[in-house]
């Protein structure tokens, strides 16, 4: 079942390059993200059941437990709304004349390619094949933030590829020093195994262990996208397709923050404690967030200021991960999910409003709220909801993180996390609350909705942001308490 | 039993509530309909909550607890707890909506056909329960969402006439502020939680350490002071009043600022416990400096909704005076003296809600018949709009502290209780009293004035434009609203038991001890404490006296002079013939003796611009005044552009655009981290 | 046999100082076709020694797959790619060539001073090999910081590669079979993708200068 | 019983020596003039005439302005019966306290205000504006003296305070009476509109306050605002000498007798502090509008003088 996992976004890009009409095209991306969807549902019972899902097949590298279904659900997830949403989207951008019709089988290739590399790396439990799959990420969706092929794209494919690759470059001498430090104990089929790994964390060499975490985290740490290596990822987000935009910022992100959770959990558990990584990566979240602070201040493009704000929330993530307490763990893991949710509902509605105005200049729009009555309204709640304003989602994750830090005694970090939360808030307030109001110069911009299905499943996602905020189904709080406790090790 | 039916009376209220929020989204398109049907709806729910509230209040101390839901989610738990405080500001925000809601039945119709009534409704209703649930709330994650959800919904209200260039500007600044604001009680919360392990609000406070406490007072005491509007963090609060509409700013200067007065009393008085005099003191000081600088940037405006919003500020320093007084009273264990100010705050508190409430009301209805907001467009109303000119009188006798008005009563306790804070043998503390109260009486007079020129400039004289000359009376609904205030003004300012009554079990039941037999004597209030006793008033007696010399007077006019002969003719213009509107005295020359005198205050300055090249006949003469508020002048302003201007240079020095630059941070990143490795 | 390696792993670390040395284009990838020798005579002799010792022949795949893509492949293919750049001598660095190699001497005394603490690296005699190899993914990445130009960029990213490459190889003996296979195709991958935004680049840029590449900022 | 004959007297008293004052004053400036000046009972004559004239009236002006002169007046009168002009035949509680005091004047302040404006008259403007920044620059250093006062006996009620300062002899001897007597003396100056302050004898429209409030008034109406004026006078001048000059401690008898004494002791005084009114506005200019300031700082300078004499620097008192 897991290989039909993988193997369904590999048979989609093979239709894609069979079939060249767009509407087949258009089905067969839905079809395939639904199955997808079914599978993953399958999938996360079987795990709820059984506590992991592992298969023989390919020498039994596939192996999915509590941890990585969470995210693999929330890639799949956002992949199915993505790719409702691309139809809509892409027609328009023909229709405007933006691509031209033969390169949406490109787009729809690249898009599952990347797909596929990112379910790859949360399915398998071999590090180096992880890895390769995170470098793929890279690889396949290098094109895709260059779609439009003109400077300022290309400009931000290129930094896209150069730095995640020496960053990943950098991640496989961690993993290298990883399996160094493991051998002599454990026999080779199981080298860069990560549950053998854990398994025997304890008698693993820890100074090796320290240095591989510290190339581990700053490799990973820049496809998070955690400051100081984020640079690539303003212009890469700002750059892309808004589909694409979601996912890099919704999906991406989480499955190489799904590595450095996988290695925090071996080294604190080889070390005993947590303070060697807690120091790091609370360093690191701080200043990823005072510096989505600062550049949020004074930003002027709509879809970097969101692709800042993700790197804030990355450095919350990183923040509640290096603290290591289950609760901080707990508040961390469902903050991926809410995050993921949020931004991607932001990404694709700065979508619809690109569309209209056909500018990433937040000094040129106006009037928003009356020229897109659904949309307007779900990005300006969108955007409280991802300052952590009640009742929406984001807020419940971050109190917990901030909770879970003042339980530890970290009260500076906390206070400076609260008041720079407050800060970036005060960025969104300044910048962009202004293109909700007023009525826009040019009269030519007729009033409503392009895009239906792609609004529908926005607003969708704003509903369940605004439930989930207060309730969350006690299934996914179980899912989030077992892989706590399998990263705490309990 | 008696509790128990408060309870469901209270359910029932927000049940009311959800159903008119929902009855607004139903007839989201019929304006009218939807309109009154929801106001009323908000009417008979105001109602309901007004009994409950006073059935809580005199069935003595007990506690109402209703538990509303358990999240999944670690701490997300809602869970209610009325106890007397939370009922007397209860009941304070209920008898306001009531008056508000039936206010709105006629204000809102001038959005028929063009704004979204059924979302402004909804809106409104919403923005009333997140503020009953912030009085109510029993653990601090449920205050704290109710908080936000306040803060978020009244910056939707605020930035409803969103079109205004200003009113965006002011929704920013003041969403901004409150947030930030709320940023420093989430730290207070948060080092609360990190000893206590428990987020109940009634909890106790024993386990945290003295030094801890004081910098949870801090906290608390600048996010509080941010949302009551308090000078220095006052700078969102006449932005925002005024660019709601208007019966929303009526809830807003009424009764939202308040949960700030409660927070103090809830979060530092009753749960921390008054550990420093410092604490009073500091709250005494920016009390004085809120209400001299509130009421005096109050005077410069002729704007009227922004008039009221300072004069607000005023009112806000006068409770926090009465708090500061209370808090160090406390702190020294003179608990007459404590419950006596905590009393005068709480009844001020009472006042303000009404009479400014009301007064905000008047000011909607004026922009409801002229279509303007600027008294300099203003003049002569009071003979199109009789009644609405007397409730409007009455608000600024009140709001200026004169009998025998409401506000009169609660600022003469907060001047009894600052008398009994003066003894003999703490120097700073009595300077700091009698400061306090020359700041008062300064603070009094200027509010006389303020209100003379409201009422003056714009009810009475000569219309000075179309928009005066043809305004209507406005809808009874609207009288009604505003009629209920005035009637309940006059009549807490002639019989003030009424409310001390509750206030002081309010008290009794926090304090333990209650000053009632203090407060005697039918109508009139005498307080006698610590070894020295002080005076008695009585507004009515004084009131009937009053009455009784007007009738003599009357009476011995008749006698002497005869019959009143009158004679109609035009007001003395030392001969020249044609007197016209624009010759009165207009607001700004009203307030400029004043802005001279305080040059200091307002920086006040003035060009003269004349077009047209003839020295002896220019075309036109333009006179330009301008004064601004040292505040934003020397403190935000300054700070908002380093802000800016840093971090425009960090963003660029960051993110320069060479890949080059980003490759440097990853490789100096790696050789930092192989440092980290080896000290580590 | 150790000896044999240190000297390799010397020899690799001092290819790239060359490499670190040069001007022109034409050399970088000359430079770094030797650097790719030598790791292939590396891995080679490895393959044989594990050939010999335990019967594996995938190492010897490994080299071979070196030989072909490193040494022939993608030197060619640059080649191609440059044949028609513009330019073919380097011009302006971030400093002169000289403070840029001293600062490489320096990385390489700083790999050695972290590193030496470590025991697992330095268990009694410090294990030369793996300090020279991480200081040539240091240098490398130097390298990329150091040349405006794209060719340098992609250079760098290779010579890393190598780094990485030899790092696994003397410090572990080799990752397991599919782990290489998997990074082999990453490499070529990655270096096609960049070869072909280089001709994209190239034509909207009519340059292949990264400095142009300044659009983005804030 | 008691409490109806209080009433009974102060309103007596108070309303026929109010207007006798201004006369007084204004004899004394006549002769210091070297004039003869108009009769001391001038004002009871023009009070009289007015009520006989009818009264002219804005045809801008509303109601306000015919209801204001009635509560000027009814305010002035209500203020004085809080202030008893003999301790003697007060009762034992009064209605009102200083504070009270103070808000009663400010009531009929107030409404005076508002009337002036009421007529679309510039000069009604001009009155009322000034009378805001002179009010409001006086109300803290009257508040601040007579809490000073007040303290020193431990009550708010003007009453209970003259009874404590009448126990106390002579208090004027301690620089802290002294201090707050000249605070307060300025007060009553600018309160009650007179040289340096304000002009009564004029109407040229750079100096007068007072005057152009009333510009418009005639008749009977006129008569109200003059007479409630003057009895406002009175009642801040035996606020003055009641408190910080008691008498009735010297008095032995007991009885009518003695209530009589005492009146007439009062009415020395009070005529006493009119010619120090006297001799000050003839022998000063009046101030123009913004050197006002400087005299009010003096004032409040003066009562927290006094405050800071007694409460904090010494604490000890007579």
């Amino acid at each position: 079942m897991g290989i039909f996992l993988v193997s369904v976004p590999v048979i989609a890009v093979l239709m894609f390059i069979l079939f060249k009409n767009s509407r087949i095209q258009h089905i067969i991306s839905l079809v395939a993200s639904s199955l997808s969807i079914i599978i993953a549902v399958y999938l996360t019972r079987n795990v709820m059941l059984f506590h992991s899902v592992s298969y023989s097949a390919w020498g039994g590298i596939f192996y999915i437990d509590y941890l990585s279904i969470i995210v693999l659900d929330i890639v799949l997830l956002i992949s199915l709304i993505v790719s409702i949403y691309s139809i809509g989207y892409m027609e328009t951008e023909i229709k405007h004349g933006k691509i031209d019709r033969s390169r949406l089988s490109l787009y729809y290739i690249l898009m599952y390619s990347f797909i596929f590399t990112m379910v790859l790396a949360l399915t398998v439990k071999n590090m180096g094949i992880m890895w390769i799959a995170i470098e793929g990420t890279t690889l396949s969706s290098a094109f895709l933030v260059g779609f439009y092929n003109d400077k300022c794209s290309l400009e931000a494919a290129w930094k896209y590829v150069i730095i995640c690759s020496v960053g990943i470059a950098i991640a496989m001498l961690g993993i290298i020093f990883l399996h160094l430090s493991s051998i002599g104990v454990l026999e080779s089929q199981q080298f860069l195994d990560w549950t053998a790994l854990y398994d025997n964390a304890k008698s693993l060499k820890s100074p090796i262990v320290k240095l591989a975490f510290i190339f581990i985290l700053i490799g990973f740490g820049t496809k998070t996208g955690l400051a100081p290596m984020h640079t690539w990822l303003p212009d890469a987000h700002s750059q892309a397709p808004s589909p694409i935009s979601a996912l890099l910022s919704g999906v991406l992100l989480n499955s190489a923050m799904y590595g450095i959770i996988r290695a925090v959990a071996i080294v604190n558990r080889n070390l005993g404690s947590s303070i060697y990584t807690g120091r790091l990566l609370i360093a690191l979240g701080i200043l990823s967030i005072f510096t989505a602070a600062i550049c949020i201040l004074a930003q002027k493009d709509y879809k970097r200021l969101l692709a800042y704000s993700s790197i804030e929330h990355m450095g919350i993530i990183a923040v509640g991960i290096g603290i290591f307490t289950p609760l901080s763990i707990f508040g961390a893991l469902l903050h991926m999910i809410n995050h993921s949710l949020t931004k991607s509902m932001l990404f694709l509605t700065s979508g619809n409003i690109l569309q209209k105005y056909d500018t990433k200049q937040i000094s040129k729009i106006k009037g928003a709220l009356k020229l897109l009555p659904v949309s307007g309204i779900v990005f300006l709640l969108g955007l409280f909801a991802i300052a952590g304003m009640p009742p929406f989602s984001v807020f419940a994750s971050e109190f917990n993180i901030i909770v879970s830090i003042f339980v530890a005694k970290r009260f500076f970090v906390g206070s400076a996390f609260i008041l720079l939360l407050a800060i970036i808030f005060a960025g969104i307030a300044v910048n962009l609350f202004k293109i909700f109001y007023g009525n826009n110069q040019e009269e030519d911009l007729q009033r409503g909705e392009t895009n239906i299905p792609g609004t529908v499943a926005i607003v969708v996602l704003l509903v369940v942001i605004t439930i989930t905020g207060l309730f969350i189904p006690n299934e996914l709080k179980d899912l989030i308490t077992q892989a706590q406790n399998i990263i705490i090790g309990m | 039993m008696e509790v128990g039916l408060a309870t469901n009376l209270f359910k029932a209220a927000i049940l009311f509530y959800l159903l008119g929020a929902a009855v607004a989204l139903i007839l989201i398109n019929r304006h009218k309909l939807c309109n009154i049907i929801s106001n009323a709806i908000y009417s008979v729910a105001s109602a309901l909550l007004i009994v409950s509230s006073i059935i809580k209040i005199i069935s003595g101390s007990g506690q109402i607890n209703i538990s509303l839901f358990e999240s999944p989610i670690p701490f997300i738990t809602m869970n209610i707890r009325i106890d007397n405080l939370s009922a007397i500001f209860l009941l304070a925000l209920s008898l306001l909506v009531l008056c508000v809601s039936l206010y709105s039945m006629g204000y809102i119709s001038h959005y028929y056909g063009k704004r979204n009534v059924g979302i402004f409704n909804f809106l409104y209703s919403t923005f009333i329960l997140s503020m009953i649930f912030v009085f109510t709330s029993a653990n601090v994650v449920f205050f704290y969402i109710a908080w936000e959800l306040m803060s978020m919904l009244s910056y939707f209200l605020v930035i409803f006439e969103s079109e205004h260039e200003g009113n965006q500007r002011a929704g920013i600044i003041y969403i901004i502020m409150t947030y930030v604001g709320t940023a420093f009680l989430l730290i207070g919360f948060m080092l609360i939680y990190s000893y206590t392990n428990s987020f109940d609000i009634f909890g106790s406070s024993a386990a945290i350490p003295e030094f801890a406490k004081n910098i949870i007072f801090i906290m608390f005491l600048i996010g509080f002071a941010t949302k009551a509007g308090a000078i220095p963090f006052h700078v969102w609060l006449p932005q925002a009043h005024p660019a709601a509409p208007s019966n929303v700013s009526a809830l807003m200067s009424g009764i939202m600022i308040k949960t700030a007065i409660y927070g103090f009393v809830r979060f530092v008085l009753c749960y921390l416990g008054i550990q420093n005099t410092w604490w009073g003191v500091l709250i005494l000081c920016i009390g004085i400096v809120s209400a001299v600088l509130g009421v005096a940037y109050a005077l410069m405006e002729h704007n009227i909704k922004r008039l009221l919003a300072y004069s607000s500020v005023e009112n806000i320093g006068i409770i926090l005076i009465g708090l500061g007084v209370c808090f160090i009273a406390f702190a020294q264990e003179n608990l007459l003296l404590g419950e006596m100010a905590l009393v005068a705050a709480l009844f001020h508190t009472f006042n303000h809600t009404l009479f400014k409430g009301g007064l905000f009301l008047g000011a909607g209805a004026i922009q409801y018949s002229t279509h303007t907001k600027d008294m300099e467009k203003l003049g002569g109303l009071i003979k199109t709009m009789p009644i609405t000119a007397l409730f409007i009188l009455c608000f600024s006798l009140a709001v200026s502290a004169i009998v025998p008005f409401n506000g009169f009563v609660s600022e003469w306790l907060t001047y009894q209780s600052l008398f009994a804070n003066i003894v003999s043998g703490q120097a700073g503390l009595n300077i700091l009293s009698i400061l306090a109260v020359a700041a008062l009486g300064f603070a009094g007079a200027m509010a006389a004035a303020c209100f003379v020129k409201l009422f003056g400039i714009s009810f009475l004289g000569l219309p000075r434009s179309d928009h005066s000359l043809n305004a209507k009376e406005v809808p009874i609904t609207m009288k009604i609203g505003m009629g209920m205030l005035a009637t309940l003004c006059f009549a807490i300012g002639l019989f003030p038991l009424l409310i001390l009554k509750l206030i002081d079990k309010v008290v009794f039941s926090l304090m333990g001890s209650s000053i009632l037999e203090q407060l005697h004597g039918g109508c009139g209030i005498a307080y006698y404490s610590l070894n020295l006793s002080s005076g008695s008033i009585s507004p009515a007696v004084m009131l009937i006296a009053i009455a009784g010399v007007i009738l003599l007077a009357l009476l011995g006019i008749r006698i002497i002079g005869g019959k009143y002969i009158e004679r109609k003719y035009g007001t003395w213009d030392c001969g020249f013939e044609a007197l016209n509107s624009r010759m009165q005295y207009t607001a700004t020359g009203f307030s400029k003796p004043i802005k001279i005198v305080f040059k200091i205050l307002f920086r006040p300055s003035r060009e003269t611009v004349v077009t047209g090249d003839l020295a002896y006949h220019p075309e036109s003469i333009e006179y330009i005044t301008a004064d601004e508020s040292i505040i934003e002048k020397y403190i935000y302003n300054p700070v908002c552009e380093r802000i800016k201007y840093f971090s425009r240079r960090m963003t660029f020095g960051v993110q320069t655009g060479s890949i080059h630059s980003y490759l440097t941070y990853i490789f100096v990143t790696v050789l930092l981290l192989m440092l980290y490795n080896m000290i580590a | 046999m150790s000896n044999f390696f240190d000297t390799l792993s010397v020899l690799i670390l001092f290819s790239s100082f060359i490499l670190m040395a040069n001007k022109m284009t034409k050399s970088y990838i000359k430079t770094f076709r030797i650097q790719s020798m030598l790791l292939a005579l590396a891995v080679g002799s490895m393959a044989i020694k594990s050939i010999i010792e335990e019967g594996r022949f995938d190492v010897l795949v490994v080299c071979l797959l070196i030989i072909i893509l490193k040494v022939i492949y993608i030197p060619n293919l640059l080649n191609k790619a440059y044949a028609k750049a513009e330019y073919k001598v380097e011009k302006d660095f971030i400093l002169n060539i000289p403070i840029l190699v001293l600062v490489c001497c320096g990385l390489v005394v700083f790999c050695y001073f972290c590193l030496s603490t470590i025991d697992g690296i330095n268990d009694g005699v410090i294990n030369v090999q793996v300090v020279n190899s991480i200081s040539v993914i240091l240098i490398g990445l130097f390298f990329m910081i150091s040349r405006k130009k794209a060719i340098g960029q992609i250079i760098g990213f290779l010579v890393i590669e190598n780094g990485i490459f030899i790092t696994a190889m003397f410090s572990t003996q080799g990752m397991p079979f599919i782990v290489d296979m998997g990074i082999f195709i990453d490499m070529l991958t990655a270096v096609m993708i960049l070869g072909i935004m280089v001709f994209k680049i190239n034509e909207e840029f009519d340059s292949i200068d990264i400095d142009k590449l300044n659009n983005l900022k804030g | 019983m008691k409490i109806l004959l209080y009433i009974v007297i102060q309103l007596f008293v108070i309303m026929m020596v109010a207007p006798l004052l201004n006369g007084i004053i204004k004899k004394i400036k006549a002769l210091s003039q070297k004039r003869k000046g108009a009769p001391i009972f001038q004002m009871y004559f023009d009070l009289y005439k007015l009520c006989k004239k009818s009264s002219v009236v804005s045809d801008v002006s509303s109601w306000v302005f015919k209801v204001t002169p009635y509560i000027v007046f009814a305010t002035a009168i209500a203020a004085a019966l809080l202030v008893p002009v003999s301790t003697m035949i007060a009762p034992e509680q009064l209605p009102g306290d200083i504070i009270m005091f103070v808000s009663i004047l400010a009531l009929g302040r107030f409404f005076m205000m508002i009337a002036a404006l009421d007529t679309a008259s510039t000069f009604g403007g001009m009155g009322s504006s000034r009378e805001a920044l002179i009010s409001s620059l006086t109300e803290p250093s009257i508040l601040v003296s007579l809490f000073t006062v007040g303290l020193i006996s431990k009550s708010t009620s003007l009453l209970q305070i003259m009874n404590v300062m009448k126990d106390k002899g002579v208090p004027l001897v301690h620089p802290v009476y002294i201090m707050i007597f000249f605070a307060l003396l300025t007060i009553i100056i600018a309160e009650t509109s007179r040289i340096p302050v304000d002009d009564p004898s004029t109407h040229l429209e750079l100096t007068m306050v007072h005057e152009a409030m009333i510009l418009e008034y005639s008749g009977r109406h006129l008569a109200l605002m003059e007479y409630g004026a003057a009895i406002k006078q009175l009642t801040f001048i035996t606020l003055l000498v009641n408190i910080l000059i008691p008498h009735d401690q010297l008095i032995a008898l007991t009885g009518i007798s003695a209530v009589m004494l005492s009146l007439t002791i009062y009415l020395i005084k009070v005529i006493g502090v009119c010619i120090i009114i006297a001799i000050a506005e003839v022998s000063t200019v009046k101030l123009k509008l913004f050197s006002i300031p400087n005299l009010a700082a003096l004032s409040f300078i003066l009562s927290v003088l006094g405050f800071l004499q007694y409460f904090v620097l010494g604490g000890r008192y007579v």
